[in-house]
């Protein structure tokens, strides 16, 4: 049958906008291999798709149905993959959650089956804090900085990060949230955020939430090259809305297309001109889609290492496990992939489940997004005492929870 | 099975009926009542009594102000001026159902049954006042609930048997044709045990001979549980057979007050009701 | 022939109101009791229990608690998911502040919180009426989920702001949290939700079910017949909004594991009130039918094209699938506006009287 | 009391027509009846025996209380007009006031009557003419013209709910039930009423009413139904003396009028019955 | 007592200080309220001539302004599409009247809600089943609505008007003066009312249901497509914008659920209460996001005082 890796995918309800794409590239990536290479190992990969709508009821559901035949758990919002994680120990199946999910997750003792590689929200966070100082965090002493994200569990994320750098130097965080229902009219946060006239404003944002935003803030004349966006706030066509006007607006990303690429030619050769995809041509380039494709790069490189350490190339769930543990995707690797600055290389290991990999800043010119920075690094130091902790206090909320002591 | 109001009376009160029956003191008084609803005044001082065991009729033409009164009397409408006497002391303002549970029970001019209801559980609801089992008794249909429910289901059956309505015990009451309605409406009432009952328009719509078994279940009413009743009726003839004494309204205001025969040959009342004389 | 009901007769008004008159409804009750504690459990896959079982017996649950408020007194609420949102975050309260405490007494005990916040936005009922509270009731809604999200002390200051079930043991049995079996989480529910349905049908054919019903079918009327309107239905709010509290604890301890305030949002009592509607107002037997309905059909929509190989992707399913519970909603309604509950009623009627037509 | 003078050309023919309710209740067994244009033909009989549904079979308002004639056929001036709309049957002139008024009640009493006229189309002055003859008819309305109906009495309604049927200039009036609740001067007022538009505008009326004896009073013809079947028919003078009719629907014995004080007795059967 | 001041004093000192946002604050909140009038306009039509509490009024909006961008993409000039765009409502109007209402006449209330609900479900998956579900951009330019702003410097501040909110107000205020002089003054609009007070007896002077049913939907969808052109213009057009339409709920029972006028007025008031709230109460005291209820609360506040709304009929209650 081959290898079972279903994707709770959501190409309906209000998140649909973004998830299509990134859900179109993963797909892709996928079929690529299968009709290029027969699959991973030369086994045909089924990515079959379970429709969610972001709803964290139907993501459950669907874990349920696919557990007991699928080799992952591809949950696709934070809302389910906090919903399933306890499950998942239970279940012994692991779960990739690339770009998402729960910070501490990159203590991999205590959260041995979840996986979100190449970067965390804090990750994320630091990064961008660390670009709008400019790389010395003394220049933040008595800025402000506005929070601006989603009343949900995804958007309060970064949160304890902030905070704990708000207070370490020295500048005013002020979170700026914004109701699930108030995503498409944000008069109110906005006229806050001109009231409060903050240096930046970071926004962790989603969906229809971040289309919505960018317009305020042209509306406000809030100056775009000091707004940063997480990055699932760089969707190209939510830019595109405004042209012009959003022309230095950021957005952090741990993947940059890449049209040229080698792999971008096989998608078209085997995918897009044999026409097994849903892709439309104006997709192709943008950062979603390219995104999309590193993710399951992710997951078919987590699938190798698992074969070659097996030896056998049907694996199982607890196999998976172990190749996404082990994941080494260096530059050589990625030049292999056809994938050459696609992503930053990385590593994984069970002291670390992330990868850290770093990301780069994209800047929006008025017509596309290009690359605005260097590879940004995030502080471990820093990160991983929180992450610990805050790994430490989850554990220990929901006793008994196994952990395990890390050698690597 | 039925006590009237065991109250003390005003004794030098009370009066024989032309068929011999003794009323008593005065049950219920309005004094000097008046109504009004924005600018329009419904009822305007108007002042009668109600004694112990007659059968009164208020008469007057379509929006003379009767049901009003009846409201008033039941608690529905404060009025804006006046006040009700109620065994002989002024009643304070109290809410509708605390003066069903002094013993007024009604009838509606416009059914006002439970549709969605039984036959039965109609006339069960007139006797909610009487049950008061707490709600952990309820849920486990035990002790006091479920005596309850069985005596209570008892009385009801005698109402049921009274006016004749076995048949039809179960069926719910949206689907019984008007007439039957109107008798259901009047278990209910008559479930609750008052000492006073209020029937407005109860044989509207109705053909004479639902009109003559209505007739028979008032009588019989008065007479075996000695209820009193204020009636309000459109057909002369109900009227004049079966009241004791008949107030009647024009436009707010009272224009008659008496024995039928006296309102029958009242000018008044003629010019402004009656039409011609019956 | 098989209704039959000729030949029983009942010689006390006491067995003319047991619960059930009919025997032939006594045996169909045994029947299902006897699939429900036994058959089901012994044959019933993890799948089954998961999307199908336990969740069809919660949201039977909840859909009574509502039941209670619509279908007998007459109250329409468009709250209910908020409801649960207070007994489930009572609940977790409750486990986490003591965490010795029997965690079915914890569930029972959760439903008098959102009992009190019941009665509290039931008030606003005794002078608004109709569609008008069914807004107000949004108010409740909007608030607690908005509580939910910013009162962080429910949640324990977790960071995701979402609340995630600890283990929890009962006489030696793990009964909520990741490794719960599903076994036994299923007879803690039903254990609890047959307990309920037993007394909502005390209740409900009771002096408080007839209560409401005057309540319900005419206020004005049941005052003027002695009926304490406050009363009616600050009882009744009170009564739903425990069951569907205690609905809510079962609904995340039981079932999800884990809860985010949203998930108590608006499309969560749409769902509720389709399965008090659609199974049928002031019916308890209907919750149960609406509930497999709603429950069950969009399961089965999704395995369909699986099990026919039709090649379609999941998002079309999806979409389908979203206009074709729409769809059957207007169908059923148009079928039978009182219900699935009625319908049955109607079949029954037709048995009684097989092979006669009328 | 028939009317020598008058035609007796047949507006509206009834033919054994059968209702069914819900797909189970069978109502009417066959009803059949006639009347004449130019007519006053009362209907007559105890609840539920079926005068409302007859009424509504022939204005076609059954199928909103989910009720359908499955058996017989309407004819209105030769025409078949069972499966005309109520409102195309508005238009050829025959028109309902509904059993307990129906008024629009958040509509003040003129803009109750307009509504009447939804259906012309012979301009506002016609209209108006019309308006102003209801005002002739019903003084107390012009009165009351700019309060809400919800807030009129009882017999205001009436009025109404006549008035608003005038309204359409119809030719054939239905009118079911118009002195229920009304005060006895009132009831004669409306038969007044109702004659004299029968005379001066020449319009038909087909009357269902409980009150027999007003009914007869009136009527030129009448018809007695008793559970979904016309039991006996005739001329309103011979309805009047037949003994049974006497007893039944007039409340009167042999020596006069009964009281009901003495009703307690046991009654005879009806023959028709037995 | 700091908690008195910051709930007494200093929300009206923030105003005074900054006069100019006070009145930024001011219009943002007329322009909200205005757009939740618009949605609120449809359903009190609606509800008028059937008692019916129509829910799909929010995914009508959603739908019709889809349809009007789905036209345009596929090509069709912009005055086109929206001819067609009203065409796909008519024939919208015309199948609901057929396939849910007719054979529910005379239903329950409440069955009649649930019905809408299930038109709704219907309406998004149908939707998303041909539009997709991504963010549209509306064709503000291509239809002619003017984009630029209005900028003021009241007391030396900054206050900025955009014209396409200019259009909204100005458009909707056209849009009632039209609707009331059709219901009070025309032959059909005086039917509408009759037919919400009873059925039957419209039915009984010759009120044909279907034709004023079909009118009716089909002018509540025209309303939509409105509302959805002035919402898509400011927020894009996706099926995000359904939740908004649950702000039309409060503004109904605020202004009456059969009021044109208190559509109108409970709109303007909820909008701009919640944003003066939102923006001196709510986000420097209890967190902020409090638009989610506060206009939900403000009404039931209201309606304590009169249950059927500021400018709703009165609930007539006799026995
Ligand atoms: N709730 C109310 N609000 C406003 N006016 C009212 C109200 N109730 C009654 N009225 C008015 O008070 C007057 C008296 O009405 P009422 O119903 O008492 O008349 P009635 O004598 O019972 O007439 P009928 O014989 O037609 O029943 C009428 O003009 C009526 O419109
Ligand atoms: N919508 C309905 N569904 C079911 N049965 C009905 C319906 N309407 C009337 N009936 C039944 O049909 C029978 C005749 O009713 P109808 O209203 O025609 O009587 P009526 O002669 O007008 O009586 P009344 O004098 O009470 O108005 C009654 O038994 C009634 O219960
Ligand atoms: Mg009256
Ligand atoms: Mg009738």
């Amino acid at each position: 049958e081959g290898l079972y890796a279903p994707n709770m995918a959501y190409r309906t309800g209000p998140f649909a906008a973004l998830g299509i794409p990134l859900m179109n590239g993963q797909a892709d990536y996928m079929t690529m291999l299968n009709e290029r290479d027969g699959g991973v190992g030369g086994v045909p990969v089924d990515f079959s798709e379970c429709e969610t709508g972001y709803s964290t009821e139907k993501g459950v559901e669907c874990y349920e149905k696919t557990k007991g035949t699928a080799i992952v758990t591809q949950p696709w919002s934070t809302g389910i993959t906090l919903q399933v994680l306890p499950k998942t120990n239970v279940d012994e199946i692991p779960i990739l959650a690339p770009g998402y999910g729960f910070s501490p997750m990159s203590e991999g003792g205590t959260f041995q089956w979840a996986y979100n590689p190449p970067a965390s929200y804090w990750d994320g966070a630091y990064m961008i804090v660390s670009h709008i100082a400019g790389g010395d965090m003394s220049t933040l002493k008595g800025k402000k900085i506005a929070f601006l994200h989603l009343d949900h569990p995804f958007g309060k994320e970064p949160l304890p990060l902030l905070e704990q750098m708000a207070e370490e130097h020295g500048f005013e965080l002020v979170p700026v949230p914004v109701g699930l229902k108030e995503m498409q009219n944000q008069s109110a946060q906005w006229l806050q955020i001109r009231r409060e006239r903050p240096d930046n404003v970071i926004m962790w944002g989603w969906g229809a939430m971040n289309s919505a935003a960018i317009q305020e803030a042209v509306k406000t004349r809030y100056p775009m090259d000091q707004f940063y966006g997480v990055w699932w706030a760089g969707h190209d066509p939510d830019l595109a809305a405004v042209g012009e006007e959003g022309k230095g607006y950021k957005s952090i990303s741990w993947s940059m297309p890449q049209p040229d690429s080698g792999l971008m030619a096989d998608i078209k050769k085997y995918v897009i001109d044999t026409g097994k995809t849903q892709t439309t041509e104006d997709q192709l380039n943008s950062v979603f889609y390219q995104r999309g494709l590193v993710m399951s790069m992710m997951l078919a490189e987590g699938i190798k290492a698992a074969q070659e350490h097996t030896g056998n190339a049907t694996i199982g769930p607890k196999d998976l496990r172990w190749g996404l543990e082990n994941l080494n995707i260096t530059d050589e690797k990625l030049a292999e992939l056809g994938m050459e600055g696609m992503v930053p290389p990385f590593s994984t290991s069970c002291s670390n489940h992330t990868g850290h990999s770093g990301a780069w800043i994209l800047e929006w010119d008025g017509a596309k997004f290009t690359q605005a920075s260097d590879l940004l690094q995030a502080d471990q130091s820093v990160i991983k005492s929180l992450a610990e902790a805050k790994a430490a206090e989850y554990a220990d909320a929901n006793a008994p929870w196994p952990v395990v002591e890390c050698d690597s | 099975m039925f006590e009237g109001a065991d109250a003390v009376m005003d004794a030098s009160a009370g009066y024989v009926t032309e068929d011999g029956r003794q009323i008593g003191g005065v049950l219920m008084e309005m004094k000097n009542i008046t109504l009004r609803f924005g600018g329009v005044v419904a009822i305007k001082d108007i002042s009668f009594d109600i004694r112990e065991g007659e059968i009164r009729a208020i008469i007057g033409p379509n929006g003379a102000g009767k049901s009003s009164m009846l409201n008033i009397i039941s608690g529905f409408y404060t009025p804006s001026e006046g006040s009700v006497w109620y065994q002989g002391a002024p009643r304070p303002p109290m809410r509708p159902y605390e003066v069903a549970r002094m013993g007024v029970a009604r009838t509606f001019q416009n059914i006002a049954l439970f549709e969605g209801m039984t036959v039965l559980d109609n006339v069960m609801t007139g006797r909610l006042t009487k049950m008061n089992a707490g709600i952990a008794n309820q849920a486990l249909w035990w002790g006091k609930a479920r005596d309850e429910e069985v005596a209570n289901r008892e009385k009801v059956e005698e109402i049921i048997d009274f006016l004749e309505i076995q048949a039809i015990r179960k069926t719910p009451v949206g689907r019984l044709p008007y007439g039957l309605k109107k008798r259901v409406e009047l278990a209910r009432a008559l479930a609750a045990e008052p000492s006073i009952l209020l029937l407005d328009e109860p044989m509207a719509g109705m053909n004479v001979e639902e009109k003559e078994d209505m007739s028979r279940f008032i009588l019989d009413v008065n007479d075996e549980f000695g209820t009193t009743i204020a009636l309000i009726e459109h057909d002369m003839g109900v009227v004049m057979d079966l009241s004791d004494r008949v107030v009647v309204m024009d436009y707010g205001k009272k224009i008659g007050d008496g024995t039928p025969d006296e309102v029958r040959n009242n000018q008044d009342v003629i010019d402004a009701y009656l039409g011609v004389q019956h | 022939m098989f209704y039959r009901t000729s030949g029983q007769f009942k010689t006390s008004y006491t067995a003319d109101m047991a619960l059930f008159p009919v025997r032939q409804d006594a045996i169909l009750l045994a029947i299902i009791l006897a699939f429900a504690w036994v058959i089901l459990p012994l044959t019933a896959s993890e799948f089954a229990f998961q999307t199908l079982l336990i969740p069809i017996l919660i949201y039977s649950l909840a859909a009574m608690g509502l039941n209670i408020l619509t279908g007998y007194a007459g109250q329409l609420s468009l709250g209910t998911a908020a409801f649960m949102g207070v007994g489930a975050y009572a609940c977790y309260k409750l486990v986490t502040i003591m965490p010795w405490m029997n965690p079915v007494v914890a569930i029972l005990l959760s439903g008098v919180f959102s009992a009190g916040v019941g009665v509290a936005f039931g008030i606003p009922s005794l002078r608004i009426k109709g569609f008008y509270l069914a807004i107000a009731t949004l108010a409740a809604q909007f608030f607690l989920v908005w509580l939910f999200e910013k009162w962080a002390w429910l949640y324990n200051y977790n960071a995701s702001g979402a609340i995630q079930v600890p283990t929890l043991q009962m006489f030696g049995v793990t009964v909520a949290g990741p490794t719960a079996s599903s076994h036994v989480q299923y007879y803690v529910v039903l254990g609890i939700v047959s307990l309920m349905t037993i007394l909502c049908i005390n209740l409900t054919r009771g002096t408080l079910g007839r209560t409401w019903k005057a309540t319900r079918d005419m206020d004005i009327a049941a005052e003027l017949i002695g009926i304490n309107l406050m009363k009616s239905k600050l009882t009744a709010f009170a009564i739903s909004s425990y069951i569907v509290g205690v609905s809510g604890a079962l609904f995340v301890f039981m079932w999800r594991g884990a809860a985010e305030p949203n998930l108590f949002d608006i499309p969560l009592s749409f769902r509720i009130l389709f399965i008090a509607i659609i199974g049928g107002l002031g019916s308890i037997l209907g919750n149960y039918l609406g509930a497999i309905l709603i429950v069950g059909l969009p399961v089965i929509l999704n395995t369909l094209p699986e099990t026919f190989g039709i090649p379609i992707s999941s998002a079309t399913v999806e979409h389908l699938n979203i206009m074709i519970v729409g769809a059957l909603i207007v169908f059923f309604l148009i079928i039978e506006p009182h219900g699935l509950a009625r319908l049955w009623a109607l079949i029954r009627e037709k048995l009684v009287i097989w092979p006669f037509p009328h | 009391m028939l009317d020598a003078g008058r035609t007796q050309e047949t507006l509206l023919e009834v033919n054994n027509i059968e209702v069914i309710y819900n797909h189970v209740i069978l109502v009417l067994k066959g009803v059949s009846l006639s009347v004449p244009k130019g007519g006053i033909t009362a209907l007559l009989g105890g609840n539920g025996a079926g005068k409302t549904t007859t009424l509504k079979a022939i204005s076609n308002l059954l199928h909103s209380e989910r009720g359908e004639v499955t058996k017989g056929s309407v004819i209105y001036k030769g025409e078949r007009v069972q499966d005309l709309d109520p409102a195309a049957l508005v238009k050829k002139g025959v028109i309902q006031v509904m059993e307990g008024r129906h008024c629009f009640e958040h509509l003040t009493v003129e803009e109750n009557l307009m509504t009447g006229a939804y259906t012309r189309h012979d301009g506002r002055g016609a209209v108006d003419a019309d308006l102003q003859m209801v005002y002739d008819y019903f003084p107390r309305l012009k009165e009351r013209r700019k309060s809400q109906a919800g807030y009129t009495s009882g017999g205001e309604q009436q009025m109404v709910a006549i008035g608003r049927a005038l309204m359409s200039r119809p030719e054939c009036i239905l009118l079911d039930e118009p002195s229920m609740g009304l005060a006895p001067q009132l009831v004669e007022q409306i038969f007044e009423i109702v004659k004299s538009v029968n005379e001066n505008e020449g319009v038909s009326f087909l009357l269902a009413e409980q009150n027999t004896n007003v009914a007869l009073r009136y009527a030129h013809h009448g018809y007695i139904l008793e559970s979904g079947r016309v039991v006996m028919d005739g001329s309103a003078a011979d309805l009047r003396e037949n003994p049974d009719v006497k007893e039944f629907y007039l409340g009167m014995s042999e020596e006069g009028r009964k009281s009901f004080r003495d009703v307690r007795s046991y009654r005879r059967r009806k023959r028709w019955l037995s | 007592m700091d908690f008195l001041n910051s709930l007494l004093v200093q929300p009206f000192a923030d105003m005074f200080a900054a006069p100019d946002f006070l009145m930024q604050v001011l219009w943002e909140g007329l322009v909200s309220g205005i757009l939740y009038a618009l949605i609120a306009l449809g359903f009190v039509l609606i509800f008028r001539s059937s008692r019916i509490f129509n829910f799909a009024q929010g995914i009508m909006v959603v739908f019709a302004a889809l349809t009007l961008v789905g036209f345009h993409e596929m090509g069709v000039p912009a005055w086109i599409s929206v001819i067609l765009s009203l065409g796909v409502m008519f024939v919208l109007a015309v199948s609901i009247e057929r396939v849910v209402l007719r054979p529910l006449v005379g239903q329950p209330d409440i069955i009649l809600f649930m019905a809408t609900i299930g038109i709704t479900l219907f309406l998004i998956g149908f939707g998303e089943l041909i539009f997709g579900g991504e963010n549209k951009i509306m064709i503000t330019e291509e239809l002619g609505i003017p984009t630029g702003e209005f900028i003021f410097e009241p007391f030396g501040g900054f206050l900025l008007l955009e014209q396409k909110d200019v259009t909204a107000v100005v458009v909707a205020a056209v849009l009632v003066i039209a609707l009331l002089a059709f219901l009070n003054k025309t032959r059909m609009g005086r039917a509408i009312r009759a037919l919400g007070d009873d059925h039957q007896a419209a039915l009984s002077v010759g009120i044909s249901l279907q034709t004023i049913w079909v009118l009716v939907w089909f002018i509540a969808g025209i309303i939509a497509l409105v509302t959805g052109i002035a919402w898509g213009a400011r927020a894009g057009v996706s099926f995000a914008l359904e939740v908004i339409a649950y702000k039309a709920l409060p503004v109904l029972m605020l202004g009456g659920l059969e009021s044109i006028t208190g559509a109108i007025i409970g709109g303007l008031m909820i909008g701009l209460f919640e944003k003066l709230f939102e923006i001196y109460w709510g986000q420097p005291l209890l967190g902020g996001n409090t638009e989610t209820w506060f206009a939900f609360v403000l009404a039931l506040f209201v309606l304590l005082f009169r249950p059927q709304g500021l400018f709703g009929e009165r609930i007539i209650e006799r026995v």
